[in-house]
């Protein structure tokens, strides 16, 4: 039986990527912080979408913009839903989540940060949740200071608190789920310290969406990102959840088509939001598909989904503390199912190509969190992650890869 | 393709035990080499006296490949002319990229084998394009 | 026989939406300006990734990421060869026309405009190559000024020699094809004007691309904006093509992941273009889509499809022009397969609901062209757009459906 | 649904020849309503003494469903208390936009056939938030 309560053989049967071999061997894709495989429901509500209702939207007088115009709502309707926030309007369709925090960064970074203003930016933070930050800082004179985090790559909550009592800080930037550790970081606790010392907190939830029950309500967040290709949607498309008041007081980020009320060569006028933050033709399919990976999370429960995978990366972590040499990074109280390691005899890039070789997909590399390899002190990682359809068979495989690795290596 | 051929003998030896791994003290040109998606990181120290290599030397970390292939080249190119050392640079990196019979290699034949493993390419090559970087332009080179 | 040289009724046999029913009669689509459908095999392509090999790219070790790298960069390379740019790395992919606008206009006028500087902007261009200048107006205090066009809806090129002889203008933003007149403007003349004054020119090629030939070198353009959706591609996905030497000196526009070298809390460094300008896991199920939709111009030939087009449109505009009180907008001398329209007796949206009815969808409104709109001195027109599928029977249902609105309305 | 119980023949009439159309002066209240998506724009003009709608009229270009709702509108409430007359509104626009029995709407019933097309509903709502924002707010208003 495997771990958790899901049926994980007739899930896993529900994504046609998986049933296949590499080097000869059956694929064990442990790459899912990267990007999850697709349930064949998303792929082809995509299709369905092209091939019956496929038009432009924005409120086109003829039936398939008609149609198309309500599946797109209807898409943000569910996933309004899902993430609990107040009101449809608060859900803003991205191209991913690294959009949606350079549009927060941008458009209220832009027009609330000054020079004696400082953002708050944790330590374990992927590069979208830092840069865009970084970029913004240049243009208003704000600065952008790290949050500290511990050896067991947790958030220093009382550096946190010590810090915002300071004053002077305006937002406080952190992931809900860490790609590289696998930390689950006390979203609700840190929105509490920062609202108490008048700070925003933005969300990065990239990972969050697979692997918690996200309410960005119960959160008190202010801004959330989101990515649907980490969950079982398809590429390109995202939202960004931002509570209504701070919406709609918001610059607009890009410009063009769909966003406007009025346009002359004089002057501008701009929709309310959602509408003015999304300029252009939306990718309606990828929404489809987002609201169809968000109807796979409820199905299948994403509660069951990270019990499972954290008794999977319990299991790979246990497994792999075994072999000598070998370090996972990341010892969070709260974590989900990601696990990070290091060996002493072999680069990650080297232990990469190994486990491809015996079909096992990890990433290595920086994983887009340079400051966090440099606080942990290495140049990179070795990462497996897991989804809710992979079992105790890929853990194996996994181990089973690693100790090839030693055994060439050592 | 299998991992032996990937990884033969020579290439995990050269790789546990560099040669020429440290500082080279005094130099005369230096360059960086940076692959950012993997994190390899080679810093190479040339000394060079009258258009030939006197002496050279790296450090950082990075791969197994990346480390073989650095701690190889620095063998290979003491005390060879820059001229040769360069054109030694363009056939490697051919050898590396490029399909077909390159004649025979020496014992850098032995990272043929990268060749089947295109994301390995740059590691590598990258110890490779920091000399040139050294001795033409005596800067900084990031290879991606 | 269908006019033009092009097997319509095999091309059209690839389009499953293209295959149905509204309103309890045939489809006749005709919103192609909008978005053209998509054929069966854009429709696999995409399909075939999530299937086969589904993965993130950034070069990860493992062989579907490996793939997906591959494919990513291949359609890279396709859509480069295909608009005739010297070297793929001067193609960057987006998620739309709109969004390449919005990164010129952000990263090229934000670090090259000034209070002095001058951006020309044609009165027939669409919202999303006015605003975005607007905005970076703003920015640097720059100004942006229309470009005068004709009656027949044609640029008025000695205007536009004459205001660039005074200096002072630094780039000119034009469509290639009107999405409200069909237009086709002489893209290589404002070029050669553009830069005999040393203004870059800005091309917004979203109706271009499935209706011309494209070669950004024989054109000598700066930047040109395509998006994928309007060309027989997937939605969420477009190109900005950029000369190269201007790409090298541009500052990143979104940041993020995969467009950096290293990231550290004190000093960010960014990679170099392409990559710069693509933060973010990228959409690569769109951008092979997008690759597919190319393959498909050429298969069919773009210039067969062109000719068709403007074949139907001249069918379409003679019939139409039969009608009492009903005027045909734009007459310029090379048009594309647009016809806009107004009747007397009703108003554009009352006339879309009536052809909806009979099957036919057309797009009513302002076409995002408000200053076109004005300019014409009308609030909105009807516009029939034609992609290479349609055929002298959709004119036929078009026409018998504007009858329709006069009996009713007349 | 069909075309004729959308466009009844009550409905063509007010389109074309529209009731109260043109300029009031003197006027007390007054609002813009604009549709961006269809480019309908109505400017409605009120004159309030004590607490009643003494006189309305309505200006702009617009589809018939908006032109004929208008022009109904202005008919409707002319004499009107306000009060009565935001009573109205509001019975209005839930019988455009929810399913039901809404009672008798007199001639307003013939503009029920919009409830079937539900990207005109706006069309038929626009004068009617105009009227709203006029003698509420006296400011503009936009329904899109
Ligand atoms: C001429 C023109 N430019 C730009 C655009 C914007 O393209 P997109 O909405 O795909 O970004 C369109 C289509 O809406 C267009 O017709
Ligand atoms: C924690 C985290 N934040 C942000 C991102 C960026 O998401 P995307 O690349 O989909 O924009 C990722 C994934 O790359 C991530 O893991």
């Amino acid at each position: 039986m495997e771990p958790g309560t899901l049926d994980v053989s007739s899930t896993r049967a529900e994504f046609p990527a998986l049933h296949q071999s590499v080097s000869g061997v059956p694929l064990t894709y442990l790459d899912n912080a990267a990007t999850t495989q697709k349930p064949q429901s998303v792929i082809d509500s995509v299709d369905e979408f092209y091939e019956q209702d496929n038009a432009n939207v924005h409120r086109g007088v003829h039936q398939l913009s008609q149609r198309a115009t309500k599946a797109y709502e209807d898409a943000r309707a569910a996933l309004a839903n899902w993430i609990g926030a107040a009101s449809d309007a608060e859900v803003v369709f991205t191209k991913g989540c690294t959009e949606g925090l350079n549009l927060v960064a941008a458009s209220w970074g832009g027009s609330n940060l000054q020079g004696n203003d400082t953002v708050l930016v944790s330590t374990m933070e992927h590069h979208s949740n830092i840069v865009p930050w970084q970029m913004t800082a240049e243009r208003t004179g704000a600065k952008v200071e790290p949050i500290p985090i511990t050896d067991a790559v947790e958030l220093d909550l009382e550096w946190l608190a010590a810090r915002l009592a300071k004053g002077g800080v305006k937002a406080v930037a952190v992931k809900s789920v860490c790609n590289v550790s696998g930390t689950v970081n006390p979203i609700k606790e840190v929105a509490r310290l920062a609202h108490e010392h008048g700070a925003l907190i933005v969300v990065d939830a990239a990972q969050g969406l697979a692997h918690q029950k996200v309410s960005v309500q119960d959160w008190d967040a202010d801004f959330v990102a989101f990515t649907a290709h980490k969950a079982y949607g398809p590429m390109g498309i995202g939202a960004l959840y931002g509570r209504k008041a701070l919406l709609e007081n918001m610059p607009p980020y890009q410009t063009g088509g769909g966003m406007v009320r009025g346009v002359t060569f004089e002057k501008t006028n701009f929709a309310e939001p959602p509408e003015r933050f999304e300029a252009g033709t939306p990718n309606v399919a990828g929404a489809i598909g987002f609201a169809t990976a968000i109807d796979f999370l409820e199905r299948v429960g994403v509660e069951a989904m990270a019990r499972h995978e954290n008794c999977l990366a319990k299991l790979a972590e246990e497994r792999l503390s075994e072999i000598p040499g070998l370090k996972i990074h990341g010892k969070a109280k709260h974590k989900a199912g990601i696990v990070s390691f290091t060996m002493t005899e072999a680069h990650p890039h080297d232990v990469g190509t190994v486990l491809d070789q015996y079909g096992v997909a990890v990433r290595t590399g920086h994983h887009c969190c340079m400051p966090l390899m440099a606080r942990l002190g290495v140049p990179a990682t070795t990462r497996a992650s897991f989804a809710c359809y992979n079992n105790t068979t890929d853990v194996e495989n996994l181990f089973n890869a690693v100790i090839k690795v030693k055994e060439l290596f050592g | 393709m299998s991992l032996q051929d990937l990884y033969q003998e020579i290439i995990l030896d050269h790789g546990k035990s560099p040669r020429n791994f440290g500082e080279l003290d005094p130099y005369t040109h230096e360059a960086e080499g940076f692959n950012p998606l993997c994190g390899d990181q080679v810093r190479l120290m040339v000394r060079i006296a009258d258009g030939k290599i006197e002496d050279l030397k790296f450090s950082g970390h990075g791969c197994a490949i990346s480390t073989a292939s650095a701690s190889m080249m620095t063998q290979l190119l003491k005390g060879k002319s820059v001229e040769d050392a360069l054109k030694l640079v363009d056939k490697f990196r051919k050898a590396m990229t490029e399909d077909g019979d390159h004649g025979d290699m020496g014992e850098l034949g032995c990272l043929s084998g990268v060749r089947e493993f295109p994301n390995r390419v740059k590691c590598a090559t990258l110890a490779w394009h920091a000399l040139k970087s050294a001795v033409t332009t005596g800067g900084k080179v990031t290879t991606e």
